[in-house]
């Protein structure tokens, strides 16, 4: 990690190092090999990422960081792309499009028996959800009785093994330096429907007059457009330009 | 004190006593046979004075409750004072689970004891990172091995702290699967996959590159 | 208290619930200051719940007792119970430590003696439940205060009991940090753990840029 207390400031996104189980240098490296296709984007954990990022370069005062806030949305920028492309890869069927036919892919019926149980694992996810938090105000009797010395043992190697899981994890990010979020995914949503009403838009329309943040939510909002069937993105390319059509 | 109980004072408490004492030096559900070694009581016994505590312990009189739960009894806060007892503890709760966790619960405990890979397949998306989670937070648990894969995988199952966390009596205290789902729903999904000919996110061709 | 009570189930419990709640969950006497500043009951409120529950929770009729012990009122065994008590702490098996207690562990082992506040710096999570969890349970201890810091928070450390339970005579017998993690993740988390405390309250003046 770069985080020599020189210059913590005005640094741009390509001094930006990463430490990641997958992956370990420069992050435009990352980029580089994701590209190539040879990291697999859910190899990547996009919330630890982030976490380094915030790590390595920590909210500075107004006026005290130079060139902060170019480089933080740059790398909100690359991070909602890949953030895209993960989407892409963990989506039931787009896995199976990739470098094979579209009709190769599972059988009609093993899809909906696999659709099917996931419904049912998502519905009893819900279930447990509900019973989860109607018991999570139970709180237990501490006047436990120590267990006699000796009888509990802990584990050296344990203790080692969760220093270093506990050392390796960073900070919750926080989002301060973002300014107050004043656009909400609603919104987006609203807009780009409007938008498709008259026919297919590029992505880069869309956010043209927009500012930083507000395009990241739009990119928000457009995936979870698409995840609900609301409408297509097509992307002939990773990073290529992006368009958005209503629904077929 | 109507009832006069000099045997108490003597060392002879009653049943009910003998249990509420255990209980309130476990902070964890303590099972009946462990209840009945230590108390020295007859099962007949202690199963009434239990009943007679549930009654004292109950939801609608009490700011303790007796909870069934994890294979075993338990003291608890009742629900209803949770303002006062987090305000006494100032602290924060633990974070609540993502839904990706719910998910992996739901898996392992209707699918289960399932592989990583077998949990990775029933949702469709790597979830390594939610196991491990789990296994962190002792609410999964590497339960053996499956013999018939290559490399033997550890099986994950579900462990006591779960079924604490879900105030279930035991893994079958759940509804099935079958109760949860509406039936109507899966034969939309069922006509949709059959009827469906267009995918709804095109997906790009990386054949070439 | 024979009234009946069907608010409690609508979240209103009355006095003498809200007590009993908070009392099981604090293992050292309450005053009854820290009692009202916990319910929000009016003191007189307060002291009539608490002589209801003396006679409830009376030594002549129930295995738990009402003690108004150094300056406080505490919940604790009936020692006409002790027999059965003690038999159970001998067969208890010890409850498992979680992954996030051996973290929190690790982290007061390595860096300590810490905060509150550094425990949840070094492991980037929020620890206070596990924190309360292991003093509960004698694990780990508040060793002084740290004067350097606003309001001289308390520093944890590890207990003998620690120890005992590692197979350790010392601190030193365990690995060196240097040997887990390397020497410029470990700086990092020190520069973690040293600036948590401090808060962002105010810029270095002068510094670097």
């Amino acid at each position: 990690m770069n985080t020599e207390k020189g210059e913590p400031k005005g640094r741009t996104l390509a001094s930006f190092t990463i430490e990641l189980d997958v992956y370990s240098g420069p992050y435009e490296g990352l980029l580089a090999l994701i590209l190539k296709d040879e990291l697999e984007i859910f190899e990547v954990p996009l919330r630890e990422l982030v976490s380094l990022y915030r790590n390595a370069n920590p909210p500075a005062p107004p006026g005290e960081a130079p060139g902060a806030l170019e480089r933080d949305t740059d790398f909100v920028d690359s991070a909602t792309s890949l953030i895209l492309l993960k989407g892409r890869a963990l989506a039931p069927y787009s896995a199976e499009a990739e470098g094979e036919d579209a009709e190769e892919g599972p059988s009609p019926e093993d899809l909906e028996e696999r659709l099917v149980t996931y419904l049912k694992i998502k519905r009893g996810a819900e279930a447990l959800r509900e019973r989860i938090s109607g018991n999570a105000a139970y709180y237990p009797s501490v006047h436990a009785l120590h267990p006699r010395p000796g009888r509990l043992r802990i584990s050296p190697n344990r203790l080692a093994t969760a220093a270093r899981r506990a050392f390796l994890r960073t900070a919750e990010p926080g989002v301060g330096h973002l300014g107050t979020v004043t656009v909400t995914v609603g919104e987006l949503v609203a807009l780009i429907r409007s938008a498709l009403v008259r026919g297919p838009v590029s992505f880069e329309d869309l956010v043209r007059d927009m500012d930083r943040l507000r395009s990241a939510v739009a990119f928000a909002a457009a995936l979870s457009l698409a995840a609900q069937g609301r409408l297509t993105l097509t992307q002939p390319e990773p990073f290529g330009p992006l368009t958005l059509e209503p629904p077929k | 004190m109507s009832v006069r109980r000099d045997n108490l004072e003597q060392g002879t408490p009653d049943a009910a006593a003998l249990i509420e004492a255990v209980l309130l030096v476990s902070p964890r559900p303590v099972t009946l046979p462990a209840l009945l070694s230590a108390t020295a009581l007859p099962e007949s016994e202690a199963r009434a004075a239990l009943e007679a505590l549930g009654a004292r312990y109950s939801s609608e009189s009490s700011g303790i409750v007796l909870r069934e739960v994890a294979g075993g009894y338990q003291l608890a806060t009742n629900p209803s004072c949770e303002a006062a007892v987090e305000r006494f503890r100032e602290e924060a709760r633990p974070a609540p689970l993502s839904g990706a966790a719910h998910e992996v619960l739901s898996c392992v405990l209707y699918l289960g004891p399932l592989t990583r890979a077998g949990v990775n397949a029933a949702r469709g998306v790597n979830s390594d990172a939610v196991v491990r989670n789990l296994l962190d937070r002792n609410l999964l648990i590497e339960a053996g091995r499956d013999q018939t894969k290559p490399g033997a995988p550890a099986l994950l199952d579900v462990t006591e702290d779960f079924l604490l966390a879900a105030g279930a009596r035991s893994r079958d205290d759940f509804p099935a699967l079958a109760e949860i789902v509406d039936e109507a729903e899966i034969s939309r999904v069922r006509e949709r996959v059959s009827g469906a000919a267009e995918r709804p996110v095109e997906a790009p061709h990386g054949g070439d590159g």
